[in-house]
């Protein structure tokens, strides 16, 4: 037996005895996921069993090292246990933008100190993270961001306004790009680290057409911010975010092509009964699309694990995938007809197909435009001239 | 006839698109019943001053009290709900039920008309059965009852049902659900016994009911037109109904097209406006072409549908079709060139998006005209 | 009886004796029509009748004024003569660029002594008038032309090469933008006027991938240009150019918005019996599209009759109609499959199908491409900043 | 099995492609024999370079002589040949005919598999009958007659029909047209009596007949599998076929993609490089993306081929309208952005949209393919 069969017996042993029944359910929501954080509270005694026994073997972050919080497996180990996981439909132990997020910039940027300190609470699940990018003025031109932070010898003091800081009022500690040099656009951001609950920080739901979102609009008032608390360079912060943004792109883009890439049609006919022989014809047109990017975000994610994806292929993948779901989300709107407007109904479940729709636009502008996809994709992959 | 405006229209157009912008604006009418969930979803206040304008009677005849006037002009109004997107029952009210009401004998049109022009009254019809606009297909059955008859069925998307006094029910009379002939339209009160109504929101705040009618006794006289020649006036009310919500869609598609202009003209990003983008100033010419031409079809079905021409019906379903297509491209354009803030409730874009979906579904949407055209093209 | 019901007495009087019948019949190639020239032949004896009535009358340019050949018509009149040439089917009894193009150039810009002479002479179908607008590295962006006319004193020598000139190689004489300033891109451009036949010119004609065209090339090596002919100013000719190629969008875009606005669905069933489900509402999306655009079509001539257009919208329609049209004709290739992918078969007539369908392809590129179309409509319709 | 080709496939990749590149050129094949107006509409020369290197033989059992390489291989070989625009019969003869053969007998395969892999034959398939791809429907008839069959029909788009030494046709055996089963597969020489050709020249300079069969009288052992036998053996000559033009279109796609990418970097207007500008620059990427999506859908159907799933039908036909899509976008925006220059027969991207005309009809166009992808969906 090889070392990874043992390893394989090895997790499912574990996995047997540890992870509960009600933990192997499908999550339908926000909370059936643990997110940690100082505010945070179990929706149940499993959850909780679940959390501390996967926190304790260093399973929330089990690619992590040892000294970090995680279970310092090899990339066949976590692919291991990914797939046991799966096998038994274990929900993730703990969510959160620590894990996906500021952790692997730490793990690449960070200082050992830092290390050490933020990476074990994220792992422990005991600090609450979200990011402060977009701001009302820098949408996708982000660079361009005005939250400006003075140098005060020992601290900045940070004023301005970010948006689209999803769980901002949930979260501890805020990851943050501030501007420290108003000369230099690209060489003048700092990613600074700090806490929610330093006096001038404040935050304000954004509510979307397609109704609550945990998006938030966060305000900075004369904020200290301690003059250590930065990732990298001060000044270079752009290329820790350039880092993060790469790397949200190929999550976002390999995320949910299969979910993207699967026909609707025959559940649409199942749902509604009698298809309109023109709208039967444009959902046979949209399922060849779908499943050929079913095929697409297979082939993606084959080439992105040894290495042989194109750099900038996630933008098309982005660029693809959201606007396909885009217009699966009008052709689910279009069978259902009247039903579907629905906006508040107990039939439509509180409007969940019409919100879906709705919520569905965002995915071509969020994490970057679908203009932006396109040019990276022109300057990038087709090596096209000028901007 | 020329298809543009006449004078008196764009005398017209100018007064209606002034007092649209002031008293039917997103934000003292849309947000303001919203927000405060109101269960008509529309203020009776504005409704009065329609009447005020005479907006409520123009389709009604002169000798029932009305302006006499077309669809044309009917158009003209509903372009400037839409660009405002000023939720009133004027479509279900002046235009479909009013259309019907038009086909009704004397004591009819003496019952309900007056109410119509003097904004007392709203009506509705109740037409859909089932998710999609399939009037070819009425199940809802009105069986003879003593002088009378007696009504029973189910109908769907009844928009502003609830609050209606009268709402005009087609239904069944005779032959199979399936069959052209054997259906009547009857004017059914309020005040019925058996009849009732599950009142729900729609995505764009409009409310709508699924109505039930349960052995409904109706009067004789509830009938309009003739026993058994409904589908006739039924047709008639189906094409006002597609060239009117054609016209309220152009209104919509303008208003999100000129709001993302605007837009454009304004916002900056890396350095520049963004309106300087080729690839968005190319999407940007796109689709005001396409809207261009969404109007020009709408005029002409508006036309073809005052001079009573048989090639109406099929330049409604034209109308309504390619409205469906420019307006759905005006407002996913609007959101996205709007970026991040166009998803917000904070801004009027998305009420945009709401309400055309709503509208492209009435009176059957763009798959459904298609096909008719198709149909009516014999392929 | 009103003067122009008396005119239209007359004119229909006039028409049935000298219009013979065969000329009367449909246009089907463009020998039907006589183009005139120096080397022009009629092609039958009812031919030579019909175009020396009409020119005996003024009628080959009925609106222009009788003394440079035409019949001093007012709009009004004209406007009764085309109704009553449509009644009867009348051809036109003479077709030419110097008609449509240098005519309206010159009743504009030129000087008397022009007038007298060029007008006449189209009027009188003596000359045949080609234009040479288009160079090899000058496609959209026409002001970038390099032709240059060197001044000596009381000539120019023009040398450099022209494309797409139409019949060039049928033409008597070619009007033609010449660059006589290197220094002022639009200021530095003469609208020339010479014969084919001064030494140093020369024609080839271009094969396109729908096969034969009336589309040249023409080249000019040391051609000697008098300094008298010009139209305008010398180095003022984009103005001339301007107001021309204005003239000729809102001829093209109204042209055949008519037959562009024809459904085609029902035809294609009738040719071809049944019709693939996807396929018929794919015709059915088209019919749409094209029975609106011919709504459009018949509002925009409307509104040019009264001067409400929008003095851009012919860029609109162009670029509608022909975009329009290229989908017809892709539609009308896939209902007929195999059976028109022949290109030189009797079955269809020479692959006409196949060349008519490849032809359409030109649309959105000459008179203007559809980028031009949309940069224009974005700028001066709806206003948009830069470029 | 990871979705992108292997080592080994690399390498053949590579090899195919330099080897297209040099004697498969646009201008040593496609355009020296249309300007010689060559009957056959290829070059049996290049055809027997295809045997050297091993091409042929490529889907043929080791066996019979050949690589017994699979679809993804074969589709390798498609693609440098798509694009290259490289005129051959290698569609027809070795993924087709090849397909059908080999579900032929000993003695059958003995007959035809050396002919094919030595590059001294070429062999055509016979299924359309009409001007679209209706393989569901087969009209032309074999009746039994002694120890053979007796063979009446008509065959439309027989591609390189009038150059085959035999062509394999669809006939029907018994049953209604519309049946499915009742279908025979038989392997028909060149020089049988009965058999007559209208040879055309379609689009793209390649070759068709339609085929007529009058009172052909075919051997027994003509039979391709077993009378009435023969939908089995169709299906799998068809997904063969359909994945195979699939590939061929990718190289279409590419080729006339980086064709127009490359002339973007070339070309100046209004003072800068066309490449520069925005708006073609977004077309240009979505075109990218439409075609990288089209790719990974055909090597994804042709693992499924090769691997005998039976979702290989479903993906074949996403495959042929997902890149008949695809490849029609990138000759489309091809031409345009070359502007006048791209309609000029001097110029290749013209060519590219020619070809991918005729390959987009092969098999079954787009429309189909999606109909039958709904079909196969259950809607």
């Amino acid at each position: 037996m090889s070392d990874l069969d043992t390893f394989r017996a090895e997790t499912r042993a574990w996995l047997e005895a540890n992870c509960p029944p009600e933990m192997r359910e499908p999550v339908r929501d926000d909370q059936d996921v643990y997110w940690g954080g100082r505010k945070a509270t179990f929706k149940n005694d499993a959850q909780k069993a679940w959390f501390e026994a996967c926190r304790d073997k260093g399973y929330t972050v089990p690619a992590w090292p040892k000294e970090y919080g995680g279970a310092g497996l090899s990339p066949a180990e976590a692919k291991v246990l990914r797939e046991e996981m799966a096998r038994i439909g274990a929900r993730p132990p703990l969510s959160s933008f620590g894990i996906w997020m500021l952790g692997p910039a730490l793990l690449h940027f960070g200082t050992e100190e830092q290390k050490k300190k933020y990476l074990n609470e994220i792992a422990r699940g005991e600090i609450r993270w979200c990011q402060g990018y977009s701001e009302p003025g820098s949408g996708s031109d982000l660079v361009s961001l005005q939250t400006f932070g003075e140098d005060k010898g020992d601290h900045w003091v940070v004023n301005g306004q970010k948006i689209w800081t999803s769980y901002a009022d949930k979260a501890d500690w805020i990851f943050c790009l501030v501007r420290t040099d108003k000369n230099d656009k690209y060489r003048g951001i700092t990613f600074m680290l700090f806490d929610m609950e330093t006096p001038g920080v404040s935050t304000k739901p954004i509510l979307l057409i397609s109704g609550n979102s945990p998006f938030c609009e966060t305000f900075f008032d004369d904020v200290k911010v301690p003059k250590d608390q930065y990732v990298g360079e001060i000044n270079r912060g752009w290329d820790v975010a350039k880092y993060l943004l790469g790397h949200e792109r190929e999550m976002i883009s390999g995320a949910d092509s299969s979910e993207r890439g699967a026909g609707i049609g025959a559940m649409l006919k199942r749902q509604t009964g009698e298809l309109d022989p023109v709208l039967r014809a444009e959902l046979a047109m949209f399922d060849v699309d779908a499943l050929a990017f079913s095929a697409m975000g297979e082939k993606f994610l084959d080439e992105v694990k040894v290495g042989k994806a194109h750099p900038a292929q996630p933008n098309m993948m982005k660029y693809a995938g959201t606007e396909l779901n885009k217009r699966r989300h009008e052709l689910i709107m279009a069978a259902g007809g009247s039903a579907v407007l629905e906006w508040e109904s107990e039939e439509t479940d509180g409007g969940k197909p019409a919100r879906s729709w709705l919520r569905t636009k965002a995915n071509s502008i969020e994490g970057g435009t679908s203009e932006v996809m396109l040019n990276v994709i022109s300057k990038r992959i087709l090596e096209l001239p000028g901007a | 006839m020329p298809l543009y405006h006449t004078d008196d229209q764009t005398m017209l157009s100018d007064t209606v698109g002034q007092f649209m912008a002031e008293e039917g604006a997103i934000a003292k009418q849309l947000r303001h019943w919203r927000d405060r969930d109101c269960k008509d979803g529309f203020g009776h206040a504005l409704w009065k001053q329609f009447a005020e304008m005479g907006f409520t009677g123009i389709l009604v005849g002169e000798d029932d009290g009305g302006l006499g006037m077309g669809h044309v002009e009917a158009g003209i109004v509903l372009e400037e709900i839409g660009r405002n997107l000023t939720p009133s029952p004027f479509l279900t009210s002046a235009v479909l039920a009013g259309t019907a009401l038009q086909h009704g004998s004397d004591d009819l049109r003496g019952r309900w008309m007056p109410g119509l022009v003097s904004g007392e009254s709203v009506f509705a019809v109740a037409i859909d059965e089932g998710a999609k606009h399939r009037p070819e297909r009425i199940r809802t059955r009105a069986e003879k009852s003593g002088n009378g008859f007696r009504l029973s069925g189910r109908k769907d998307f009844v928009v502003y049902g609830g609050s209606a006094d009268m709402i005009v029910v087609a239904a069944r009379t005779s032959g199979a659900d399936d069959d052209a002939e054997g259906i009547t339209l009857f004017a059914v009160p309020k005040d019925v016994a058996g009849m009732s109504h599950d009142a729900v929101r729609l995505v764009d705040s409009s409310m709508a009911t699924h109505t039930t009618f349960d052995n409904v006794e109706l009067d004789g006289d509830a009938v309009i037109g003739e026993v058994d020649g409904g589908r006739e006036i039924l047709n008639k009310v189906l094409m006002a109904g597609r060239v009117g919500a054609a016209a309220e869609g152009v209104g919509v598609a303008r208003g999100a097209m000129d709001m993302t202009v605007d837009y454009l003209k304004q916002r900056k990003q890396f350095g520049k406006l963004i309106g300087e983008f080729q690839a968005l100033q190319h999407r940007a010419a796109h689709l005001y072409s396409e809207v261009e031409i969404a109007r020009a079809v709408t005029i002409k079905a508006q036309q073809l549908l005052d001079a009573g021409s048989e090639k109406a019906d099929l330049m409604a379903s034209v109308a309504k079709a390619k409205v469906g297509k420019a307006a759905g491209l005006a407002v996913k354009e609007g959101v996205q060139m709007h970026g991040g803030i166009g998803m917000t409730d904070e801004y009027d874009i998305g009420l945009y998006m709401k309400r055309d979906r709503a509208l492209a579904e009435f009176m059957g949407d763009v798959y459904y005209h298609a096909g008719r055209v198709a149909e009516m093209s014999g392929y």
